[in-house]
């Protein structure tokens, strides 16, 4: 079919019309430049080893001009091929050229040959796979499997400590406060906001943050983690008001922050 | 393989092709019952394997081959099926055991039937504040701690629950009346109330080591 | 049943249990193949079975007595598994083939990732000449003959495709190794991704990662 397609350029135009119609639908039909390589390659009826890149391009270049020629549209990958085969064959004609650099016109044809071999291997390996005996069709699995059925068995413990504490807890429940968030070590964000609201008007200089964190939170290690969280996220809040800027020298450094002059 | 065979038959009938030997033939059933979904009739056996063949035949030889393996060749009805052998069937099973902690609410609402006796649902919720779920208490009859009481002569007559004697055996107490009292959980210290977040010194208060004490596990409940 | 298993060795180790006679656990390994439609791995054969057994050396044996049998032991990469022999194909109801037919593209693909793995999309697509569309490896994947294997460590850490076990399970392959043709097609150099060593002079440009020449690492599915 499509081998024949381009034997002979000069052909009478009712079996060229065949021919292109036979060609529209086989454009469709090719997985791309590769496989119409592969199947153009046949027609050389010689062993993929011994195939001859330069007939072949000059082959795939006649289809391309052809699909033109006949207003096909080809898709892009095709015309990239079109042009790297010219590109080849132009290699491959001419002497080399010391002074260029990069692979040999031989080498790129000996690497298109590689491709092509290896595709048409692939083909046959998967001709052979999809030939074997399969599941379900050749041969078969057991009709009626059964299951492995699995129980769990579980068991409870609780022992008489376990009872005792918790009737212990629900009859002291009384005695708990009513349930809620324990702040007496939280310095809230809000109350940070207001503080430094007052304060910034103050800094015209950069000061260390840590400078801001109230008397009496300083010392305990968890109060003073609160309170320069909150502080630290106030500041972050003033800067995205535009009231104030931040800045740190490097991680880890102290963070120091000043009034933002008005503009 | 075999020399079990008896010489064959000569053709009983005027058959074009011969019938494969019998070992073939034991085969193909062999194949057959594997692979089947369902139990098969000798009939369908005989269906399927080619022209003169003894599905019948190829059976006793078959089922004689299975004697004493890991499965069997048996008769379903009037069909034949390939199945474990009976003492193998603990393979197919498979158990797990696991042993896992009362969640609190069931342990809670243990304790509330065990000190409160004959006690409704409606008293256990008031005690503990929060419902009762329905799996709380089927896992808690499922396990043999409680049972069913005496309804109460209340309306609505609602039912109780009281404690069963595998209760009593589980927690090592021979009546109930030797569930240790309030005083003596006092005594123990388990009836201390906490002591307020503050005054405690931070070393304590860091680890979440409160769940005798928890707060916070107070609601996580159900 | 028969007088083919060696004298019991001695006991290896200080074993609690002596563990099941060989016989006993040959008809246990059939038993859990039997009744398995899936493969069944050793490791798996050996946590069903009584602690002590040989699943390993059960299986030689029950492979050897189901030789030339209507069903046949089967070994499925790590797997075993019981299936008809092939050549009983003729009686086997085929309605339950799944005929989906597969694309042109989904089967190269397929021969492809068997071939060369583990092996990225990229490669795929350079074996091919063309872009490997979502919906063909889509399919292989639900198919389960196919699943992701380990990125390879190159720029972009690309993933990789390898075949699975229900793979070699339906086309009846021991292990990738069996695949047709394998050996003459890695000897022709078509499993490189480039041209072999001697054929060409300059080695190509692509900018392809060499790390790994193919089949080399074919079979180290983690």
């Amino acid at each position: 079919m499509t081998e024949d397609i381009f034997e002979n350029n000069h052909r009478e135009s009712v079996a060229e019309r065949v021919a292109s119609e036979t060609l529209i639908v086989d454009v469709d039909g090719y997985e791309g430049p590769l496989d119409l390589l592969l199947t153009l390659s046949r027609t050389q009826k010689v062993d993929l080893r011994k195939i001859s890149i330069l007939d072949l391009a000059k082959q795939y270049l006649e289809f391309v001009e052809r699909a033109k020629a006949l207003r096909i549209e080809l898709a892009a990958d095709y015309l990239v091929m079109a042009a790297w085969l010219a590109f080849l064959k132009s290699r491959l004609l001419l002497p080399p050229d010391p002074s260029e650099e990069g692979p040999s016109g031989e080498d790129l044809a000996a690497h298109l040959a590689f491709q092509l071999q290896r595709l048409q291997a692939m083909r046959d390996a998967a001709a052979r796979l999809m030939a074997r005996d399969r599941l379900g069709r050749d041969f078969f699995q057991r009709g009626v499997p059964e299951s492995v059925e699995r129980t769990r068995r579980v068991t409870f413990s609780a022992s008489l400590l376990d009872l005792m504490q918790a009737y212990a807890r629900i009859r002291t429940r009384d005695e708990f406060r009513p349930f809620v968030m324990d702040r007496e070590n939280v310095f809230t964000m809000e109350s940070a906001l207001e503080r430094m609201r007052e304060l910034i008007g103050f800094a015209g200089d950069w000061t260390d943050i840590a400078s801001y964190l109230p008397e009496g939170w300083r010392a305990d290690p968890r109060r003073h983690r609160s309170a320069t969280a909150s502080h630290f996220a106030a500041a972050l809040e003033l800067v995205k008001e535009g009231k104030l800027e931040l800045r740190q020298a490097e991680t880890f450094s102290p963070i120091q922050l000043r009034r933002k002059a008005t503009p | 393989m075999s020399a079990e065979y008896p010489d064959p038959v000569p053709q009983k009938e005027e058959s074009l092709f011969e019938a494969p030997p019998m070992a073939e033939q034991e085969r193909m059933v062999e194949a057959i019952l594997f692979a089947s979904a369902e139990p098969v009739t000798v009939a369908e056996l005989q269906g399927r394997m080619p022209h003169g063949c003894e599905a019948t035949e190829a059976l006793v030889y078959l089922r004689k081959r299975y004697a004493g393996r890991g499965v069997q060749v048996v008769k379903v009805g009037a069909a034949w099926a390939i199945r474990t052998a009976g003492d193998l069937s603990f393979l197919m099973q498979k158990e797990t055991f696991e042993s896992r902690k009362l969640s609190r609410a069931a342990i809670e609402t243990l304790a509330i039937i065990a000190y409160h006796q004959p006690v409704t649902r409606a008293e256990i919720e008031e005690i503990r504040g929060v419902s009762v779920s329905r799996g709380t208490v089927d896992q808690l009859l499922e396990m043999d701690w409680i049972r069913f009481g005496r309804r109460r002569m209340t309306p609505g007559r609602p039912v109780t629950f009281v404690m069963t004697q595998t209760f009593l055996d589980h927690f090592g107490l021979e009546t109930t009346k030797d569930l240790p009292g309030l005083k003596d959980l006092r005594a123990a210290g388990l009836l201390e109330s906490r002591v307020p977040l503050g005054i405690m010194s931070g070393s304590e208060s860091e680890e979440e080591d409160d769940d005798d004490s928890g707060q916070s596990d107070m609601f996580e409940d159900e």
